[in-house]
């Protein structure tokens, strides 16, 4: 293993990269959904792919959702590995129904004849300053519908593990990616990137012995600042970045809450029916007798994704996610 | 000099580069239903054609019966009966190469069957049994799709997979009258006709969707019609004259297979039975106009051709009613027998690898199981 | 106040009773879907509806979920009532975007402007013996919409009494109907049937003192059930029954959970992602300090809805229930 | 004698009851965009409205301009400008009467504004201000929709619903070429047919859907086409040509309001600018075909043929130019001042009455404020 000096790159570099090394390496790998080719999305994510690969490789689909889906359902059972790209987190609703009715069942539905290697990335969250419809978190409705794997990175070389990994993967894969990360960077070796293989591999981000911060995606940065700015009171955060909500890696979180005895779930979507309560939930069932507290959860209001103009009273910030530790009843301690 | 002469700077013209992309008029379907049955084209058709054609509309009709039979002594969970309509269920699967992926909606377990698929496979999902009972891949048949014309865009896809890996393949697939009204029947045709995928779309019209007459469904002069407005021929069919249907398929399938992209075909019959055996047709249609349909039978049709050219005798026809006894009876035993399934089973198959929860879930399961074995005691309680 | 005699009815029969009684009472109120005209709908709920009323109040539509929901976004718009039925769980999925994208939104959009008071009638759930798509339990996806009602009966009476009061909301309500309930019988009195307001009042269908079962819609009777055969284990169950997954009646589930120190969740639904999480993350944020035990969660397990030959091991029964509740850690008692 | 004639037994007949529902011929579109000005029929047009166009459409193109520049000064989130497509919003707004709706979908601020909605509340949503900024029964103007063609079966929905109460009103709902691909556009135009609700769909086929020319949408020889697949008639226009936008789109409308049912007009148009000002379309086209669609500039169009037949005088344009400056001037005025949330309105539409999660939330929300008002110190930490 040679030594190559790290240079800093974006997320979105390094989705394009994932992107470009898999339709190199795999013929059966295939780019479509709508302004992939010429434009390279709307995110510039698939910029180059076409002049590469060529228009069939990289595919400017009519603009229906659903229709792109649908077809790269069938591109999938003829063996190939459709890579779609929806817009926008709302703009994917339109194709919910061949999500749900087809794309996670066809494996279970044909006795696993006929599996689905179809990765399907959407750009979530909010923090841009979109208008409406544009800031949506909904990995809820994926993680309740089993036979998907949902997957969000935090970090740049995790996008493009992660990417690789889902391309790779036999299953669907909603691969969900923070919009307001594309820009993030971080330095990464862009020449020996490596897929994060098998999916479904929680990481401790920071280690702690005070109290969990179990979160995902966009709100991971959010928290490691949290985790900083929480040294001043004296607690000591652990940081745990999901990276996979399905398949859940109980062992790694379970591990760090009965270490810590207590826990905040964090996350942008909305608390009430998000994802959360689940994680709150089975957390709770394998650390009963180690918490000192309930978890919490510091999560998005019960609300529609707000207006740009409003949208930071809406997001979970440092503050809010102080005043959740601060609750985790430390007079117990004593 | 008029107005208009004076006018040299700025005659109107259309806006720049403006052209429409197709000559709509070769898109527009026949004024009536295509027959060949009956008419002088008729004898132009390959009478072995026309006599396999009439085997598999016997054994197609024994088998729908069989079939409604079987919910009634509860061996089959529903049966969505094809009873006239074999004509486009039977031609549908004999237009097909080996090569070439039928894509059937729920009502279509018939075209499954006269493709190859076993009788018995090919009702697993209607017994209560596992969704699909067949390998998609063994005869290249979808599986038989439930929500409606949700299938339609999984058929343009693989046929344009087919068409990038070069290989030559058509998709034909199936959607009812009803199913043309989903959005996915839209962007299927949309998707089909832009990629120029080898793709046949067949609408069976059978007049309802479930209790919805047509009228109610559409007020497209027909549905064959709904072709120009993706760039493709519609061809409209008489859908219970098997020969037309096989005729207007084949010609869209070579048309397909030749790179002359998707065509629509609307196949104009009539749903005999009720919707399902669960349905009761008496609430929304009156048996005259059933009768009206029965004579209009595409047995019938086919059985009066294949007399009057003497292609056909009554040892023929006994023979083929033999062979269509036969299937039923076979089908009718081995549909008597229970089918064994494992409740393991049902964690086998959500993931190439069960995760960590399911095989939580598959242990608890069976723990259940073993406790349930082991009787009341061994149950605890 | 006249006391007139209960006679048994079915869930079926009160919500075809509830839907006549609206249409009369309220000339705005407009059911449509597919065949709930002459046929009387799949299940014959709406039977005898467009005769009473014609064919402009109870209407055939084309075959779209999505159309038949997002015309009557329009009709709502102009101030009329529809009452929408999704002929089966999976089959409203096609119409998600319109639920998620405009029906729960609209409202907030406009600022209270433009409510859209539509009820969505799905019938859910399994144990019918339905194949594929016929049994889906869809409350989670709509739980996790801010601006949406989210309501299922249990009994005869509450089918009437919700729905009406469903019709009358001036916000979105999904009405949820049990499939598997349509035919269970109460006494009930169809003379002086009453709606069920405010939504959002759960109600303790059976008092206890051990442990609180937390349930809602098909998974009640069977918890019932449950409490019935926990007697003879010396159980003595108490059980919740929601009717309300949004708004949610904390201070009903609280109390219970708070004087019985354990409880366990109910559902059909997939366990990972589905209801149950939220509900005992939320049970055991507001009851720590009360809880003897984590609350456990006795739900369908994470697979698609199996086929009706093996659905009977994926239902939550009577057994499961029972040994989660013997897994609520009893020895701590003493 | 012929095979035929021995068969007097079976002639083909079609299949029983079956007849086409609707002569398909007047629903085609013509073969080239309807044109009015510069042909004869423009003569026959009220000068008066070609006044009132005119003046809309000078209007319009400053607002466009403007909104533009508010995006660069950092005022406007984002701005999906209307210029080169005047004709069409203008048109689509001064059609209608008081009582008729307005769908209009995210590129059509322009069209509300020529409706009466005031510029600065019809630009809320892209300014980062409340999703919807005016109320929309106000002008009788739906929500700007973003999900594309979604706000179509909205429109049939109010249509019908209008119908059934017996009130004469019409719905005019907009969508692009890109969205003419969608499901909803399908259903939508389906329901329409089959409920013959008053509703006209006015397509603006500019060319795109951001990069994706309209040859990557659609195979169909004009998107008019589509309507003979509904069974309603289409109509091809020149988008460009404000008097004949006007015209075909009054046809329409008066069609729908004598009950005649939906009409689809397809106006052929151009996306002058960007999709928004953060879309770069030097990515996907060349300026050679912008420039070809500049010299077929509505204003211009419009212009010559006033000038031409001396309806208009410098003065007049003159007056013109300054009512937009001042309209723009305004704009720029109140767009430079901060608009004023409440965060605590983040809890006040989702419900009619807000949950008591909602109120809790909004406590909690409250209290941070309260902190952070109070200052580092008073935040307690
Ligand atoms: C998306 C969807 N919506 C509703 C249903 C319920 N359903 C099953 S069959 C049917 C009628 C189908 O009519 P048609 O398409 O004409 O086919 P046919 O039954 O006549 O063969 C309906 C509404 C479904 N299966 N899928
Ligand atoms: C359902 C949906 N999918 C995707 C988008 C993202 N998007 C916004 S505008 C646009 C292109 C629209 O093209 P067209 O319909 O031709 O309208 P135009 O922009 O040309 O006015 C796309 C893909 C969206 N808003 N809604
Ligand atoms: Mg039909
Ligand atoms: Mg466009």
């Amino acid at each position: 293993m040679t030594t190559v000096a790290l240079k800093p790159a974006t997320m979105a570099q390094a989705i394009t990269r994932a992107l470009r090394d898999a339709l190199a390496a795999d013929p059966s790998v295939h780019v479509l959904g709508e302004d992939v080719g010429a434009l390279g999305g709307v995110f510039r994510i698939t910029d180059g792919l076409a002049a590469e690969f060529g228009e069939d490789r990289c595919t400017d689909t009519p603009l229906a959702e659903a229709g792109i889906l649908g077809t790269a359902v069938g591109m999938a059972m003829y063996g190939l590995r459709p890579v779609v790209e929806m817009q926008f987190d709302a703009f994917a609703y339109p194709a919910f129904e061949q999500v749900v009715s087809h794309v996670s069942r066809m494996r279970n539905r044909t006795r696993g004849a006929m599996p689905l290697p179809i990765t399907i990335r959407v750009p979530y969250g909010g923090g841009i300053g979109g208008v409406e419809h544009h800031s949506d978190s909904s990995e809820a409705y994926y993680m309740a519908t089993p036979g998907l794997h949902v997957v969000t990175p935090a970090t740049v070389a995790d996008a493009y593990g992660l990417l690789r990994a889902a391309i790779a993967s036999d299953d669907p894969v909603v691969f969900l990616e923070p919009k307001r990360l594309y820009w993030s960077k971080d330095a990464w070796n862009p020449e020996e990137p490596e897929a994060v293989a098998p999916l479904g591999r929680a990481v401790v981000r920071r280690p702690g012995r005070s109290a969990t911060l179990i979160t995902y995606g966009p709100s991971v940065p959010v928290c490691l600042e949290a985790a900083e700015a929480a040294r001043a009171e004296g607690w000591d955060l652990e940081v745990v970045d999901l990276r996979s909500l399905v398949p859940f890696d109980d062992e790694t979180v379970t591990a760090s809450v009965r270490r810590t005895g207590r826990a905040v779930v964090v996350h942008e979507s909305t608390g009430f029916g998000g994802p959360g309560g689940e994680i709150a939930a089975r957390v709770t069932e394998r650390c009963f007798h180690y918490l000192e507290a309930p978890v919490l959860r510091v999560a998005g209001f019960d609300i529609p994704y707000p207006p740009p103009m409003l949208e930071r009273h809406h997001l979970p910030g440092v503050d809010r996610i102080l005043d959740a530790v601060g609750r985790l009843q430390w007079e117990a301690e004593n | 000099m008029t107005v208009m002469e004076q006018r040299g700077a700025y005659r109107p013209t259309p806006p720049p580069a403006w052209q429409p992309r197709t000559d709509p008029a070769p898109l527009l379907p026949d004024a009536l239903p295509h027959r060949v049955l009956g008419t002088e084209a008729a004898a132009k058709t390959d009478p072995e054609l026309l006599r396999r054609l009439y085997s598999h509309l016997v054994r197609g009709r024994r088998y729908n019966a069989q079939a409604t039979a079987l919910t009634k002594q509860g061996r089959l969970a529903v049966y969505p009966s094809s009873t006239g309509q074999e004509a486009c269920e039977v031609a549908a699967a004999l237009v097909l190469e080996e090569r070439d992926w039928l894509f059937p909606s729920y009502r279509d377990t018939l075209a499954a069957v006269a493709r190859g698929v076993d009788p018995v496979e090919a009702l697993t999902l209607l017994r209560g049994d596992w969704h699909t009972g067949y390998d998609p891949y063994a005869h290249r048949v979808a599986p038989l799709s439930t929500p409606l014309a949700t299938q339609l865009p999984h058929a343009v896809g693989l046929a344009h997979a087919a068409r990038l890996k070069g290989d030559d393949v058509v998709a034909l697939a199936m959607v009812g009258d009803g199913g043309t009204s989903e959005g996915d029947f839209h962007e299927a045709l949309n998707f089909a006709a832009v990629w120029q995928a080898p793709v046949v779309f067949l609408v069976q019209n059978n007049g309802f969707a479930i209790s919805v007459p047509l009228a109610k469904q559409t007020a497209a002069p027909t549905l064959a019609h709904k072709a120009v407005g993706y760039g493709m021929p519609g061809r409209l069919v008489d859908g219970n004259d098997a020969a037309a249907v096989h005729e207007v398929l084949a010609e869209a399938v070579r048309r397909a297979r030749e790179g002359g992209g998707p065509t629509l075909v609307e196949a104009v019959t009539y749903r005999i039975d009720a919707h399902t055996n669960a349905d009761d047709a008496t609430r929304y249609r009156g048996e005259d106009e059933v009768a009206a349909w029965r004579d209009h039978d595409p047995i019938l049709l086919l059985e009066r051709e294949l007399t009057e050219r003497e292609l056909l005798d009554e040892d023929a026809i006994q023979a083929a009613r033999e062979d269509a006894e036969t299937m039923a009876a076979d089908l009718r035993a081995r549909m008597n027998q229970d089918p064994v399934l494992d409740p393991m089973e049902l964690f086998a198959h959500v993931y190439a690898q069960p995760t960590t929860q399911l095989l939580e879930q598959r242990a608890q399961l069976q723990a259940e199981l073993d406790a349930e074995a082991a009787g009341p005691e061994g149950a605890g309680r």
